[in-house]
């Protein structure tokens, strides 16, 4: 279970890590950029994840399927983070600042 | 005529009434005299059944006849029939009903001429007829009942009758007000108060028919009570509580007759009730209303008795011996306030100054006396001569009640007031009325050969012969015959007022104006045949007698000593006599002898001060006594504050802070609340991107929190 | 099985919905100006009713497959589908087929109730085939067997529903908003794939039903269940997320009113409803009420947490689509309720007692879908009318609107009272099921609390009621002119439906039972 | 089986004409409010020909109408034979005279409220919304399943609701009708819950009242087998006091009443008369209905504490209508303390065969109060039409009416006599029923209370009586008119009735005996 001498949980714990990093950037920061940069790490670490574990399985066969789904999902993660940017570009261009805490017109 | 005549005497009035909306359409006077015809027709009937009591056509040897059918069929075997019951305590009163309601009514078309609300008049008055009719004839309770409503409804209609009138008066407790608002405020104030009585009445009504429906025979009819076997109803309803449910059963059915014959504590309305016209007053206080409560518990009480004697003579043990402690009490009851009602109102009688009030009062001492005599009976047990008594009475008093009210009603239709102290030196201008008059207050005196004297007499020695044998007749026969002489004092008082005392400056100007005249014919002849009756009807007593216990020993279980034969009547009639001026023991009969004591005691005082008027009496009339007397004890009064005040303050009271400020409110701050809880709750969505994600996370932490230890925690919220 | 022709004839709906997303886009790049937009909007309706056509054939194909469901897999591919290996495919069955009709009819009505909606906007060659991307892709949703495949349909919904609320993005509302639900809903994809992954890890393997025989298979007790409960937490936050189960619905209320009206009814109606079922048949496959007897608990006290606090949110709401959109938060917690009692292990009562509640509750849910689906869809339409006429959400400005546009504000009445479940609209019904599952399963507070609830509800709707069409008409209500009848079309039909399936829900009903038999797994019988 | 579905086509004629009358309407509201009556005529007829058919042509003297509607567990086990939801409609002795009475009451109203909306905007929605709501009343009481019960429940209160809110007293209307509606569907969801539960309690696939009696066999049956185990006995309970809730809420019992007085006093007279006469007496149907017959037991068992709340209720009411100033609120609250008087009847199902004349006590209780309650209301808008709308309603601003309005005032004290219980009017008849049967169930001092009670709704109504119609009449009313005979009519037949049926109550209640008789357990 130890693929390339590195153990298993050093991969789990740094993914579990950028998950966590990702967490904080989108609870706390203000820079709408920032939330797009935190929205990455949280796809990193569940991809990370997932290589991980399409490795780990018995027999050393890499699984395919994990590995695709990786690569699927980063691609649907760029399409994503576009749309996120186009929101970016706009709530600029509207208001003309990138804190998010300025845009709280909706509540109640 | 018997099959029809039962249903006729108080249907034909009914059907009077109904058709007298129609008729006045026609014409005024088809109304006025086909309703007065009617009414005589319902008389017509009603006494054509005295000749089946009389010859026995009626009794069918242990029970009387009943005509029936079947009113409501209820499963399980029984069914509440609607019938008229035949026997002669029941004909007696509907003769009473009908006769003297139809000289009230011909009388009434002189004394009502020209009102303009004649139809509903018409229509009440036949609608009392017939309800009071139908309350005496009824075989069961709840027809009775039926009856008994209907008479408290006229009395509000016909109390009510002038309620447009807009002259200003002013009464103790209302202050000013038109006399319109007082009529019907009157009318109102007769129906709630026996209508507090009718409660009472209902509710013992279903109770004992609860517990003749325990003892297998559900009932309502009295008959039916008597045939109970071993009056089961009685014994299962004296050991609920210690036989405490029987003495409140019996009382509340006391109380029935209480609020309609106007007796002790709910005597307040009667007096009121004069609101009305004259003609009301004297069928509510002669034929119809208050006489339905003597009739009532005159037709309960030899059932009650008979139960009592049986379980006299049944083996002892609990029930027996709850019953025979606990009726005897109510008995007494009866009798006590009978006794007490008819001197404090005697009292009453005597500081009154509406002409009017004096015979109310006078009504309701004269009741007094009746159930005197029937709780004296009932006392008394074997000795049916209280029951006799009262019930000769009644008629006695239904006869120069009539005649004294129709009087007081040519006078007030005269001299157009009601305050005796505006009448005064009539005797000149009303001589016919004047004779009336006299003959109804000498029988209302008990001054003899009138009739009143026969029956006040009676029941004298029917407290004498409970005396010979109880204390407790002691007392009573003291308060007959203090009563016996306040009424003679307060009757001189009132004929001196009117008739006999100078004239009044109301009196002169109406006599400057020629308006004082004798009362016309068609007022006048029923007056003279009213008063021609108490002179005869006081003679007819021992065929009443043996009208009414030729049967009684097969029907109730009690003796009857004298002879029980139309061809005994001769010797009755001896009998009646010496027995009514001598006695076995003395020469002269101590009742009679008491009489004539109680007519010295009050007619002395009486004439001197108001016939002759050498004694001034003026000097009384202000004194605390006085006072006391002319406020009726400040009984009405503290009523009054007691329950209409505080019954209206506290009801107004629950509605501000019980239900308005209390459980209304309390829902309009539950709705308030959740308003404010959710304006509150809104805050929540600050539109805060990191407080978002914030509640996320605490969202996350309570799942996980509770996906990992909440298993325990949980629990406590399963089922 | 590769694709083959009989399989592609059971992708119909997925192919005439993407597909004409594709068609429908190129269009766009011809078809210019007004006529080109109503050709366009128009083409979409052909192709979502023909989606709707191909769905409806679908249930009478698995009707005479005897409810067995229908698969397509390409990967591993081979003659034989062997789902320990991996293995993606499709898995069309009854609830899927239930929840993918309400979709199309959904997306058939908005698209129609859009000809005439969108007429001032421009871009009508992004919307369409956005909305048609948007229904492909929750068809996708149900129709996948394996979690990659879901995951890209997810992404796809969750994208073009981004582009849809952000659609007028020249106003600040629409970015706003979308920002926000992007921000949100995009994490939660993350963390649904982040527990995927570790799902993956315990069990080696993306089809969904191989997974769930998978964990049963692992030996009970020991680490690997933190890290599932773990698993647990992250789908239903993730999920949670988009189906909007309070506390993490707050991106809802800001989302659906600022999204054309259209948008809001299929948001609303049934985009959100996704995240139900998702929970719904993962959970099914995934965690037996047996091994992980907590979670259909807590799961159902978050479902009644969530009702309350849609209905404190809504009592007090001044704009008619926010208020619409709490209500939907309150639904939510109702359907999410029927399904937690699905997954809840119900120990305490006799078996075949917790059948029978575990199975009425989830029909009930499934059936305050389509109700939710139908009356909802129809609210926010009728509320886009009234802003269409006069352009405002404010409540006390359109007071008294009912009494110029007397045939929306019927169909509006009747909407509310179906959400307020009042009977014999369809409301009524799904409602019933979900408390009668609760009480069967002898949980009686919360059947109380559903039941108040709902009485609480009431109060609302009534409000809305009452100011719309019984107080007197401001101002700008008395400019308000008749409704079109392209928009009055789909309200009609959607109202039609309401009162229809009301009084008739037998079929409906019986659709639902085998849905959730299907999610269940009990036998068709 | 029926001949033809008299019942089914006597409700759908109401719900069909609703559209018409609208439409009718528009224009000219009396043509909608004349269809209106004709609508309500012809559907009393064909009811009539229901009545006429399980009277003399079916063998067990009840009338049954049966569609087929939902079987959701068909599917679950279909080996079963499922009973369903029978959609149908079902007449026997115990509903007969309750239907007969609203078909009677709101013909009546309709009639009456040509006349008293003959001013008012939007009759042709009026006269739907009431045809709407006859149609809601009466397919309660004829319900053959509960959901089927339930649906006509709601039904009967949105129409109201909506005929409050828009035609009520404004300002006010629009708050009590919300007021009302919260009250009324709080306690339908209880109702709601208490069917669900009575569903799961029995495992039964039906829930067909009809069944309830006539199959022995039927799974409701059981339930009342399981009741003799405590645990569900207590469920069963819960159950009863769910339902009691709803049913309360609906009948007005102390402390649920508030919606009544508010809602009753300010919905236009014709609603009020309808709401006050038959409506509220419809979850006095329904317990009798529901609760004493299979949940007896339970029912039994609590029926004492239950008859503590009865008396509350009459005094509480009685007490109120005292201190009210507003004739219509006076009798909103005395319709309080008469739903005491017919809760009073049915709690007095202490034991077995205790019941047999409170139950039917109480449900005569529900004609004849209908009867007298109806008139009294709609007195009170007829003194709202002819004195004005504001003074019209103030008792103390009135006075010697009688003079002025004499067909008014007589067929206004026939009806509060009869409330009062004055006999030979019918309130009586059916009070001491429900006496009799309070002293049966042995609630003896409860007894006591309940009769001092009608000593107090005598003080009320006749306090209005002599207030409004004796007296001298103050100037400003010396010119007040008679009512037109659109009012008049309907109003002299119901008084009509209440002599009728008080001189002859074996009329309607021999039936209603023998049905009670059969139905108690």
């Amino acid at each position: 279970m130890i693929p390339y001498g590195v153990p298993l949980e050093f991969f789990l714990i740094t993914a579990v890590f950028l998950y966590a990093v990702g967490f904080y950037i989108m609870a706390t920061k203000r820079n709408m950029i920032k939330f797009i940069i935190g929205l990455e790490l949280l796809l990193d670490g569940a991809h990370l994840n997932f290589i991980t574990f399409a490795t780990a399985w018995p027999g050393f066969v890499i699984d395919p399927l994990a590995q695709s789904l990786v690569i699927i999902s980063i691609c649907i993660g760029g399409g994503v983070i576009a749309v996120g940017l186009a929101f970016v570009i706009r709530a600029y261009n509207l208001r003309g600042t990138l804190d998010i805490r300025k845009l709280n017109e909706l509540r109640h | 005529m018997l099959p029809y005549a039962p249903w006729l005497c108080w249907g034909l009035p009914i059907i009077g009434a109904l058709l007298t909306p129609v008729f006045g359409k026609i014409h005024q006077k088809l109304r006025d005299y086909a309703a007065v015809i009617m009414v005589l027709l319902g008389a017509i009937f009603a006494f054509s059944m005295i000749v089946d009591i009389w010859y026995g056509t009626a009794f069918l040897g242990t029970k009387w006849l009943e005509e029936t059918f079947v009113w409501l069929s209820i499963p399980g075997g029984f069914s509440l029939e609607f019938g008229m019951l035949i026997d002669p305590l029941a004909v007696f009163m509907a003769c009473i009903a009908t006769g003297v309601g139809f000289i009230i009514m011909l009388y009434s078309l002189g004394y009502m001429k020209g009102d303009e609300s004649l139809t509903r008049y018409w229509f009440f008055m036949q609608f009392f007829i017939a309800g009071m009719t139908l309350l005496v004839m009824a075989n069961n309770l709840l027809m009775t009942f039926i009856g008994w409503e209907i008479v408290g409804l006229c009395s509000y209609a016909l109390i009510g009758f002038w309620y447009n009138k807009k002259n200003m008066i002013k009464d103790d407790q209302l202050g000013e007000l038109t006399e319109g608002a007082y009529n019907s405020h009157c009318g109102m104030k007769a129906f709630i108060v026996t209508r507090i009585g009718d409660v009472g009445l209902l509710i013992s009504i279903i109770f004992i028919f609860f517990f003749t429906a325990q003892a297998g025979y559900p009932t309502f009819n009295y008959q039916t009570l008597l045939s109970i076997p071993d009056f089961a109803w009685l014994g299962s309803m004296a050991q609920v509580f210690n036989g405490g449910l029987l003495l409140l059963v019996l009382f509340l059915f006391f109380l029935g007759p209480i609020g309609k014959s106007a007796q002790f504590p709910l005597q307040i309305w009667l007096p009121e009730a004069m609101a009305g016209p004259s003609t009301v007053s004297a069928l509510i206080h002669a034929a119809a209303m208050v006489k339905a409560g003597v009739y009532l518990v005159a037709r309960m009480m030899p059932i009650l008795v008979t139960g009592y004697i049986e379980f006299l003579h049944a083996a002892s043990g609990p029930t027996t011996t709850i019953i025979l402690t606990v009726m005897p009490n109510f008995f007494l009851i009866v009798a006590v306030i009978g006794a007490f009602t008819s001197f404090m109102t005697a009292t009453m009688a005597i500081a009154a100054r509406e002409l009017k009030k004096v015979l109310a009062f006078s009504t309701i001492s004269q009741l007094g006396y009746m159930f005197l005599g029937l709780g004296i009976f009932a006392l008394s047990a074997h000795d049916a001569g209280g029951f006799i008594a009262a019930t000769f009475h009644l008629s006695a008093h239904a006869v120069f009640k009539a005649l004294l009210f129709l009087s007081a009603g040519a006078i007030l239709h005269t001299v157009h007031s009601k305050d005796m102290l505006e009448m005064g030196g009539l005797r000149k201008a009303m001589p016919i009325t004047y004779i009336c008059m006299l003959f109804g207050a000498l029988s209302l005196s008990g001054v003899p050969p009138f009739v009143g004297f026969w029956s006040k007499e009676l029941i004298f020695a029917a407290a004498w012969h409970l005396a010979t044998t109880n204390f407790i007749g002691w007392i009573l026969l003291a308060a007959a015959a203090i009563t016996g002489a306040l009424t003679f004092f307060y009757t001189l008082r009132m004929i001196g007022l009117v008739f006999h005392s100078p004239q009044s400056k109301n009196v002169q100007d109406l006599e400057r104006k020629h308006q004082l005249h004798e009362a016309p014919k068609v007022m006048w002849i029923p007056l003279a045949i009213l008063a021609l009756t108490t002179l005869i009807l006081g003679f007819l007593y021992p065929f009443i007698y043996v009208y009414f216990f030729g049967q009684w020993g097969t029907v109730y279980s009690i003796d009857i000593e004298l002879p029980l034969h139309l061809a005994a009547l001769p010797t009755l009639y001896i009998n009646w006599l010496a027995h009514t001026f001598t006695s076995t023991t003395y020469i002269i009969s101590p009742t009679f002898l008491i009489t004539i004591g109680v007519l010295l005691l009050g007619g002395i005082p009486g004439y001197f001060f108001y016939i002759r008027r050498s004694w001034d009496a003026s000097r009384f009339s202000n004194n605390a006594l006085h006072r006391f007397l002319y406020h009726r004890w400040y009984y009405n009064r503290a009523l009054y504050f007691v329950f209409v005040r505080t019954g209206i303050e506290f009801s107004q009271g629950m509605y501000k802070y019980v239900e308005d400020g209390g459980i209304d409110r309390f829902n309009y701050a539950v709705a308030d609340g959740f308003q404010d809880l959710s304006r509150a709750f809104r805050k929540l969505q600050t539109g805060v991107h990191s407080w978002n994600m914030i509640l996320l996370l605490i969202g996350a932490l309570v799942l996980i929190l509770l996906l990992l230890f909440g298993g325990t925690f949980l629990a406590f919220f399963l089922p | 099985m590769s694709v083959g022709l009989t399989e592609w004839f059971y992708l119909l709906p997925l192919v005439l919905t993407l597909g004409g997303a594709l068609i429908v886009g190129l269009l766009g790049k011809v078809l210019k100006g007004r006529r080109g937009d109503v050709a366009l909007g128009v083409v979409t309706a052909v192709f979502m009713f023909l989606a709707l056509v191909s769905i409806v054939n679908l249930y009478y194909i698995l009707m005479y497959a005897n409810w067995s469901p229908l698969l397509i897999w390409y990967w591993p591919p081979g003659p034989v589908f062997d789902p320990t290996t991996g293995a993606t495919c499709i898995n069309i069955d009854i609830l899927a087929v239930y929840m993918s009709v309400v979709f199309v009819f959904l997306g058939l009505f908005v698209a129609i109730y859009s000809i005439k909606y969108m007429e001032h906007d421009d871009g009508m060659g992004l919307f369409y085939p956005l909305l048609l991307t948007l229904v492909g892709s929750m068809v996708g949703v149900v129709y996948a067997g394996d979690f990659l495949t879901l995951f890209i349909f997810w992404e796809s919904m969750s994208v073009s529903s981004y582009a849809l609320v952000a659609f007028r993005k020249e106003e600040t509302e629409p970015i706003e908003a979308g920002l926000k639900y992007f921000l949100l809903s995009a994490f939660g994809s993350t963390l649904i794939l982040f527990s995927m992954s570790y799902l993956y890890g315990l069990t080696g393997t993306l089809n969904l039903a191989q997974i769930g025989a998978n964990l049963a298979l692992l030996p009970a007790g020991g680490a690997w269940m933190n890290v599932a409960t773990i698993t647990i937490m992250g789908l239903i936050i993730g999920f949670g997320i988009k189906a909007a189960i309070a506390p993490l619905c707050t991106w809802l209320p800001d989302a659906h009113p600022a999204a054309p009206s259209g948008i809001s009814a299929m948001l609303s109606g049934v985009v959100i409803m996704t995240g139900s079922y998702a929970i719904l048949r993962l959970f099914g496959y995934f965690f037996s009420p047996t091994v992980y007897p907590v979670y259909g608990y807590i799961l159902s006290w978050f479902a009644l947490f969530t009702m309350i606090y849609g209905n404190l949110m809504a009592l007090t709401q001044k704009d008619i689509k926010r208020l619409l959109a709490y209500s939907t938060i309150t639904n939510v917690g109702y359907i999410i309720f029927g399904f937690a009692v699905g997954m809840m292990p119900l120990t305490h009562i006799d078996p075949n007692a917790a059948e029978l509640a575990r199975y009425l509750s989830v029909t009930g849910g499934l059936f305050h879908i389509t109700a939710h689906m139908l009356s909802k869809g129809m609210l926010f339409l009728c509320a886009g009318v009234f802003l269409h006429e006069i352009g405002t959400r404010d409540l006390d400005k359109l007071k008294g609107i009912g009494r110029k546009m007397t045939v929306t504000m019927v169909c509006f009445d009747i909407g509310a009272l179906s959400l307020a479940g009042v009977p014999p609209l369809i409301g009524f019904f799904s409602k019933f099921f979900i408390i009668w599952g609760s009480i069967v399963a002898g949980w009686y507070l919360a059947a109380a609390i559903l039941v108040l609830s709902s009485a609480f509800s009431v109060v609302y709707y009534l409000r809305m009621i009452q100011i719309l069409v019984f107080a007197e008409p401001s101002p700008e209500a008395l400019k308000a002119q008749r409704a079109s009848p392209v928009m009055l079309f789909s309200i009609v039909v959607l109202t039609l439906f309401i009162v229809g399936i009301g009084l008739f829900p037998e079929f409906f009903l019986r659709v639902a039972e085998l849905a959730a038999k299907a999610a269940l797994g009990l036998p068709f019988s | 089986m029926a001949l033809f579905q008299y019942l089914t086509f006597s409700i759908l004629l109401m719900v069909i004409g609703a559209p018409i009358a609208w439409l009718l309407g528009r224009k000219k509201g009396r043509v909608g409010g004349v269809f209106a009556l004709a609508v309500m005529g012809i559907s009393f007829f064909v009811f009539a020909l229901a009545w006429f058919e399980m009277a003399y042509i079916s063998p067990y003297q009840t009338y049954e109408e049966v569609l087929l509607w939902i079987d959701p567990l068909y599917l679950l086990e279909p080996s079963t034979p499922s009973f369903g939801f029978l959609f149908g409609f079902y007449l026997d002795g115990l509903n007969l005279p309750v239907a007969t009475i609203i078909y009677i009451l709101t013909t009546a109203a309709t009639c009456y409220s040509i006349g008293y909306m003959a001013k008012s905007p939007g009759q042709g929605k009026f006269f739907a919304l009431l045809l709407l709501y006859n149609a809601g009343i009466l397919g309660v009481v004829l319900a053959t399943n509960l959901v089927q019960f339930y649906i006509f429940w709601e039904l009967m209160l949105i129409p109201s609701y909506f005929l409050i809110a828009q035609w009520g007293t404004k300002p006010r209307s629009v708050n009590i009708a919300l007021k009302y509606f919260i009250f009324t569907h709080i306690g339908a969801v209880c109702i709601l819950l208490g069917i669900a539960g009575i569903w799961s309690l029995s495992g039964a696939a039906t829930l067909n009242i009809v069944q309830f009696y006539t199959v022995p066999s039927a799974p409701i049956i059981n339930l009342v087998a399981a009741m003799a185990s405590p645990v569900v006995l207590n469920l069963v309970k819960l159950l009863v006091v769910l339902f009691l809730v709803g049913f309360s809420v609906k009948m007005a019992i102390f402390p649920l009443h508030t919606w009544l007085p508010d809602a009753h006093a300010e919905a236009p007279t014709p609603i009020s008369v309808i709401l006050s006469g038959v409506m509220i007496e419809t979850a006095a149907y329904a317990i009798v209905r529901i609760l004493v017959t299979f949940m007896f037991d339970a029912f039994a068992s609590l029926s004492f504490y239950l008859m503590i709340f009865a008396v509350v209720t009459m005094f509480y009411g009685g007490i109120m209508a005292l201190a009210q100033k507003d004739t219509k609120r006076l009798f909103a609250y005395s319709s309080i303390s008469q739903m005491g008087y017919i809760f009073f009847g049915l709690t007095s199902v202490t034991l077995a065969g205790a019941g047999l004349y409170g139950v039917t006590g109480a449900t005569f209780h529900i004609f004849t109060h209908a009867l007298g309650k109806g008139l009294l209301f709609m007195t009170a808008g007829a003194l709202m039409m002819q004195v004005g709308h504001e003074r019209g309603r103030d008792i103390t601003a009135m006075g010697g009416l009688a003079k002025r309005m004499p067909w008014t005032a007589m067929i206004a004290l026939i009806a509060a006599l009869s409330i009062a219980g004055t006999p030979p009017l019918a309130g009586f008849a059916s009070e001491w029923i429900i006496f009799a049967g309070g002293a049966m169930a042995g609630s003896i001092f409860m007894v006591m209370f309940a009769v001092i009670s009608t000593a107090l709704t005598a003080s009320y109504v006749l306090w209005f009586i002599k207030r409004v119609f004796f007296g001298s009449t103050p100037t400003a009313m010396a010119r007040v008119q008679e009512t037109t005979w659109w009012v008049r009519a309907p109003m002299l037949g119901l008084a009509a009735l209440i002599v009728i049926i008080g001189l002859w109550p074996g009329f309607v209640i021999n039936r209603l005996f023998e049905a009670v008789y059969a139905l108690l357990p």
